[in-house]
């Protein structure tokens, strides 16, 4: 190609106090690529990412865009500059339209002093058409929402912006492959026209699918940046984790065991209905489906979060009513919720706590807190799940994301439940962690712990499952057991 | 388990159009009205109605102004020391000093614009909570105002300001108060939800960090919004001032929690990100017309402020019923 | 024909004052005596802008008459003119504005009382020396009026060195910063409060720190506690503005204009302060909410 | 680009040894001690020291109870009300009726937990925002008080009851009300941080819809708080009439905004999750001890609570930057 390349970071670094988020990282992206991003959780993408978006101001180094440096100093100035960015945390105002929610900013179209309503929706309208074959009501509260639609939202702002660069970190972590499919080809067709990319994920596949080159950060630093042809699975998650990564085997199809859950004419008006099965002890269910086909709110209904408006459920043989979560605990049911930061964690509050949450009662001594006992139980549990943390006393937040969901996993874990229902559990976590999680619900599932798992990674339900139940607008499409379980099966049921 | 998980109808369209956000508040002051009226003959008279509509008129307009700074997602507890500082500066200058009443005015105007200022960069600069900066700020303001009137009310003499701003009667029957208060909701209408001002504010107090990451400063939507709550409590001053010929060091004590009772009854989320200049106006109305009800009525005095704190209640409850039941 | 029952307003500018529950039992009383009906009102704390609400609201109702507080010399003006002019006599009670259109003034004016209490002061502090004056609302317009009556008074003499204290209307607040302001100088030779609350703070101040006859203490109004402190000794006075008279009074006067066309006339309801000599007779007709 | 968002260090274990967490405040308060002990001999006498705790025993009480009910996510603006109401309810069955004044402080206290029932059940069932809730509440508590003493303060006899709660001196120098500040301090403390229910209320505070997920009823965890804060109202009421021998319908107005100031300045974050019973006392003790210091130093009476303003907002200010910088 010849010449300087459109976007290079020369030895950026950048500290937050003792924390070395970046330190001395360089690459490059040229016109028309997909750069892929990878790395542990912590390695520092986002905060890259948000030095080039002008968030942060690098403390070192230097950033060409063009080959003219480029230091924004407001996300506004960065726009300007022609660079889009998709954010990790999925920023939106809840309470603004989905209109309104794309053409926020600065350049929001405008007639006289006011916002022009009238064209931001025909023109919201047309981009969903065209970008993702959808139609939609563009004056819809964005707190409607699902988390799938929030992301498509930032997806379709940031495809509208004319950029010459778009960034996107962890664009697709609640999306279905369907959807993430038609948002790759625009990718590609994008590219194709010049566009540069920066893609961060910690979907591998997706990594390899889609980008031209992938760097690779750890600890901050750039352990290397692979050209297509030069990395595949293996290699990348090697290079990500710094050490090989055993992908543990799929399991197979369940042996005969006492049922511990059943579930008979489950419904929820307005989310599914119709749904039953029977599950056994030790026995991994997987959940499979769109996003709206009510595969989630099936999850959370088991824990009475709400509950659900018909059917019954037994645990054990007993007919159990579970109306709110105290009920489910107490009948051995723990929910790691879908989105750990809104859920699950309480932010304010360090590791111990955190783990011992659903506990509490059993740390209460005459009255008053055992603090002996909830530091040994939650020692107990980082030890048990490795939960890398600087001590139990450490607040959650300081701990990286696959370490924050170990946490909220061990919550559960240290009351023994019976039955573990669990959503996403591993959204956003990067591929060591990932695995971690794996051989820990395959553990528990060994040592007697029957499992309902929804997730929109299938390669991850396919490897822990025993069965998988696909759902599809609110019902069962289909069952697929052991073997019978594959990919192609799965999209197929879901999607007719 | 929260109401915001409950599953909603979609009513984009309907939310759009302009009003029918404020149902529930309309609700609440017609069968208020409905039911005074029945009650006693002399509600429902012009010159009652007018004469609710020209009470209100400083509390309304401070009311509207901190509507869009609490959709903002902020407060200003200040408000009242604001409104006392810009009447005793205006009351020191012309009414001791004899200087021009426009040029005293436009003193008093700058005085609210700079404690407005004050606030906005205490609030940005240290980032700390602005209920706990104004509330502090409340107490300075107020000292001010003690220490520049020497504690004494201050009169004026009669002047065509004061008809201006406070005494004519427009057509006969209008009271000119009246008059700014409808302008300055108009503007603020406006301003809020007819501009793009009004949408910064709007994600500003929705969700700051992303509205940041869209490239919105909202620390200058932050801040503007304090200067217009000043510049609110700034105007009302004179409108009172000119409207009775006389300003002390105390005035507006309290107008703070009412203006934010105001603000939350017509429905504005203390949490920032939902409000409305319409639903603002019909609270003020509610509890103006509250009051006088109850004064017409003959209510015992120990109880008056008890019956309003009911009804600010049942108002709340009503407009919140109502709208989530259509959300 | 049947005679008319004639509906009066009393408004008063702090109705959650225990200061005007005799006002109010004056005025309820004269209306029990006339048949006519009564209706007391106003606003809770003191707030000009309100109160001028409440006379509108009268005026709204057409009552037969109004008697009302003035505390402000002009804001009132408009409302009062146009009452008159709708043909609705007013009087002023307790607080006056001698610009207005009212018919006539019920009452000892604050600053007036204020200088009573000056005189008393400097009857029992002839040689003068340093005294705390206590207000609890600094700015509060009535009680700045007494508080300027006060120091006019003492500074006539020029004997005196007096600081003031605002404590804010609660009671322990009341009792702790005059404490400490007795603490910070202790060549203090009397305290005086120009209100009920710092009245009573007084007096329990000298009774917990034993200071009887040490210093000087005075308030305000006809309150339990301070005529208590007074029949102890540990406070010398209390001005009294015989507030039941000024509700009574206002009433009276309304009927019998209304009813006879007699003309209002000023009424002064001032007399000397309350002190150890007259204080035993008071004190039972102020527990039954006549002083 | 969020405070939260700054660089913090990990410093668990520190944070653990109890009260290093309210170090900013604590430095706070003894600057304002030194500073005053400078200034005015008088202010570093025990006599002085002893009269500002004794003044603070009101509001402290109260304020530790809003600080569990803040950090549970929720407000009181009624305090004041229900403390006057407790008062008054006494002081009419002892004062007037003679009933034997053990039973009247019963009947006062059962009032005070009534209306904090009242509150909680209303925030509860309607899920309105407390602030608004407890506004309205405040106004009609402080109505019952206005009604029940007829508008007027009423006077005990001197009882062995007036000893316990508000006028013996422990050791001849230890005002009892300090004794009962201090024991409710305590409660408070092992209530807040030492015990399961102070965990729910964090977590509650923290992260509601997280806590109910985790089995918590939230529900009825901030109507615990809500009761607490009414119970504490109560105590208060019954060692203010002790000591004064005297109630007033109108006592405790503006305490509860007094009340969330000092536990804002002692740390306590007004989106719930964060605060300490430790830091709510030194908050206490700042806003009186500055208002005592004022008066020692002759501060003129009309910018006294100017300087009150000023000091809270340098002690929030103190307390956030320090405590940053140690996060
Ligand atoms: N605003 C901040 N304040 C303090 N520390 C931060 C901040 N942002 C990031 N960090 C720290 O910087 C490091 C890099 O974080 P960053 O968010 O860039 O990681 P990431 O690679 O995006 O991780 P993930 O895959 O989990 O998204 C982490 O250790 C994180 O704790
Ligand atoms: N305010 C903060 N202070 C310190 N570290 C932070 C802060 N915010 C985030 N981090 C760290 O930054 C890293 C990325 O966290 P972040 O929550 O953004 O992504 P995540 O953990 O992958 O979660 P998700 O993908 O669900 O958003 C983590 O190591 C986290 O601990
Ligand atoms: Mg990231
Ligand atoms: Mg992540």
């Amino acid at each position: 190609m010849g010449g300087p390349p459109f976007l290079s970071v020369e030895g950026v670094s950048k500290s937050f106090g003792a924390t070395r988020a970046l330190d001395g990282v360089s690459l490059s992206v040229e016109r028309g690529a997909v750069l892929g991003l990878a790395g542990e959780n912590g390695a520092g993408k986002s905060t890259l990412i948000k030095i080039l978006c002008g968030v942060h101001r690098p403390d070192a180094g230097r950033v060409l865009l063009d080959g003219r440096p480029h230091q924004p100093r407001s996300p506004a100035e960065a726009e300007a500059a022609g660079i889009a960015v998709f954010h990790q945390e999925i920023p939106v105002c809840p309470d603004l339209s989905i209109a309104a929610n794309v053409f926020l900013g600065p350049r929001m179209p405008r007639r006289g002093l006011g916002p022009d309503w009238r064209a931001m929706e025909r023109r919201c309208v047309e981009l969903y058409r065209t970008l993702l074959g959808e139609e939609i009501d563009p004056r819809r509260l964005v707190r409607t929402c699902s988390a799938a639609e929030k992301q498509l939202a930032l997806l379709v702002r940031v495809l509208s912006r004319d950029a010459r660069l778009v960034i996107l970190d962890e664009p697709t972590t609640a999306l279905a492959p369907p959807e993430v499919e038609r948002l790759f080809a625009i990718f590609r067709r994008l590219a194709s026209q010049g566009i540069a990319f920066v893609f961060v994920s910690h979907m591998l596949e997706e990594l390899v699918q889609l980008s031209d080159a992938i760097a690779v950060l750890r600890d901050g630093r750039n352990v290397g940046t692979l050209a297509r042809g030069e990395f595949d699975l293996g290699r990348l998650s090697q290079l990500i984790a710094g050490r090989t990564v055993v992908q543990s085997g799929h399991r197979s199809a369940a042996e005969a065991a006492e049922a511990r859950l059943e579930v008979r004419d489950l419904g929820q008006r307005g989310g599914f209905e119709g749904v039953s099965f029977r599950l056994g002890k030790g026995e991994i269910l997987g959940i499979a489906g769109l996003q709206g086909s009510g595969r989630a709110a099936l999850v959370r209904s088991l824990f009475g979060a709400p509950p659900a408006t018909e059917g019954e459920i037994r645990v054990d043989g007993v007919p159990t009513r579970i109306a709110r979560p105290q009920d489910a605990i107490r009948a051995g049911i723990g929910f790691v919720p879908e989105d750990r930061h809104a859920l699950g964690l309480f932010d304010d509050m360090d590791v111990k706590l955190n783990v011992n949450m659903a506990g509490l009662p059993g740390f209460s001594r005459r009255g008053l807190l055992d603090a002996g006992k909830l530091r040994r139980v939650a020692e107990r549990m980082r030890d048990d799940l490795s939960i890398k943390a600087a001590s139990v006393d450490a607040p959650v937040r300081s701990l990286s994301g696959g370490n924050q969901q170990k946490v909220l996993i061990s919550r559960w874990l240290a009351l023994r439940p019976r039955i573990l229902l669990m959503v996403e559990p591993t959204r956003g976590v990067d591929v060591g962690a990932k695995q971690e999680i794996v051989d820990l619900v395959l553990a528990l599932a060994r040592d007697g712990c029957t499992c309902v798992i929804s997730s929109s990674e299938l390669e991850e339900l396919l490897r822990l499952s025993n069965r998988v139940l696909v759902m599809s607008r609110g019902r069962v499409a289909r069952e697929l057991a052991g073997a019978e379980a594959t990919k192609d099966r799965i999209i197929l049921a879901a999607t007719t | 388990m929260d109401a915001a998980a409950r599953p909603k109808k979609r009513l984009g369209a309907v939310a759009r159009i302009f009003g029918l956000r404020d149902f529930g508040v309309l609700v609440a002051a017609v069968l208020i009205a409905a039911f005074f009226s029945v009650i006693t003959p002399t509600f429902l008279t012009s010159y009652n109605l007018f004469n609710i509509l020209r009470q209100t008129a400083e509390l309304g307009i401070i009311a509207m102004a901190m509507t869009m700074l609490i959709v903002a997602g902020e407060f200003d507890l200040s408000v009242g020391g604001i409104y006392a500082v810009a009447g005793v500066v205006t009351g020191v200058l012309a009414g001791r000093h004899d200087v021009n009443i426009w040029w005293a005015a436009l003193a008093g105007m700058t005085a609210a614009l700079l404690l407005g200022l004050l606030n906005a960069v205490l609030i940005a600069s240290t980032r700390i909570n602005s209920f706990i900066a104004t509330l502090s700020t409340m107490m300075v303001y107020r000292g001010v105002a003690m220490v520049l009137s020497e504690g004494q009310p201050i009169s004026f003499r009669l002047d065509f300001f004061m008809d201006l701003f406070g005494r004519a009667e427009l057509f006969g029957v209008l009271p000119v108060p009246v008059v700014w208060f409808a302008a300055w909701g108009v503007l603020s209408y406006v301003l809020l939800h007819r501009t793009t001002f009004g949408v910064r504010v709007f994600a500003t107090g929705d969700n700051r960090e992303a509205a940041e990451l869209a490239g919105i400063k909202t620390t200058r939507v932050k801040a503007t919004a304090f200067l217009l709550t000043a510049l609110a409590s700034g105007l009302a001053a004179l409108i009172s001032l000119s409207f009775l010929r006389t300003v002390t060091p105390t005035q507006g004590t309290g107008l703070e929690l009412e203006a934010i009772a105001a603000a939350v009854i017509g429905g504005t989320a203390m949490s920032g990100g939902v409000g409305s200049i319409l639903g603002t106006f019909l609270g003020t109305f509610i509890m103006a017309e509250v009051r006088t009800g109850l004064v017409l009525l003959g209510t015992d005095a120990y109880v008056q402020d008890a019956f309003v704190g009911l009804v600010i209640a049942l108002a709340v409850i009503v407009n919140v019923r109502l709208s989530t039941r259509r959300r | 024909a049947e005679a008319k029952r004639y509906k009066f307003v009393v408004i008063t500018h702090a109705t959650a004052v225990p200061f005007f529950v005799p006002v109010r039992k004056g005025a309820e009383d004269a209306g029990k005596l006339v048949g006519a009906e009564v209706v007391y009102t106003g606003p809770a704390g003191f707030d000009i802008q309100r109160q001028v609400e409440f006379m509108k609201s009268a005026i709204a109702q057409k009552v037969d008459g109004i008697a009302c507080t003035l505390p402000d010399p002009s804001a009132f003006n408009d409302v009062v003119a146009e009452a008159r002019a709708k043909g609705i006599p007013v009087i002023a009670i307790n607080a006056d504005a001698p610009k207005s259109e009212r018919m006539a003034y019920i009452g000892q004016g604050n600053y007036e009382a204020g200088r009573s209490m000056g005189e008393q002061i400097v009857k029992l502090l002839p040689n003068g020396g340093d005294v705390l004056l206590a207000i609890h609302t600094a700015g509060a317009e009535n009680l700045e009026a007494r508080i300027k009556g006060v120091k006019d008074v003492l500074d006539q003499t020029g004997k005196f060195k007096y600081r003031v204290v605002a404590t804010g209307t609660d009671l322990v607040k009341a009792e702790s910063l005059i404490g400490a302001a007795l603490q910070a100088n202790p060549n203090i030779k009397g305290m005086f409060g120009v209100e009920d609350v710092t009245g009573i703070a007084i007096g329990h101040i000298i009774e917990r720190e034993k200071l009887k006859g040490k210093v000087m203490g005075g308030g305000f109004d006809l309150v339990g506690e301070i005529l208590d402190a007074i029949q102890r000794g540990d406070m010398q006075f209390t001005i009294d503005q015989q507030p039941y008279l000024q509700g009574f009074q206002g009433v009276m006067e309304l009927y019998l204009n209304k009813k006879f066309a007699i003309a209002p006339a000023d009424i002064n309801t001032g007399i000397a302060p309350v002190t150890a000599a007259s204080v035993k007779a008071v004190k039972d007709l102020a527990a039954k909410g006549y002083r």
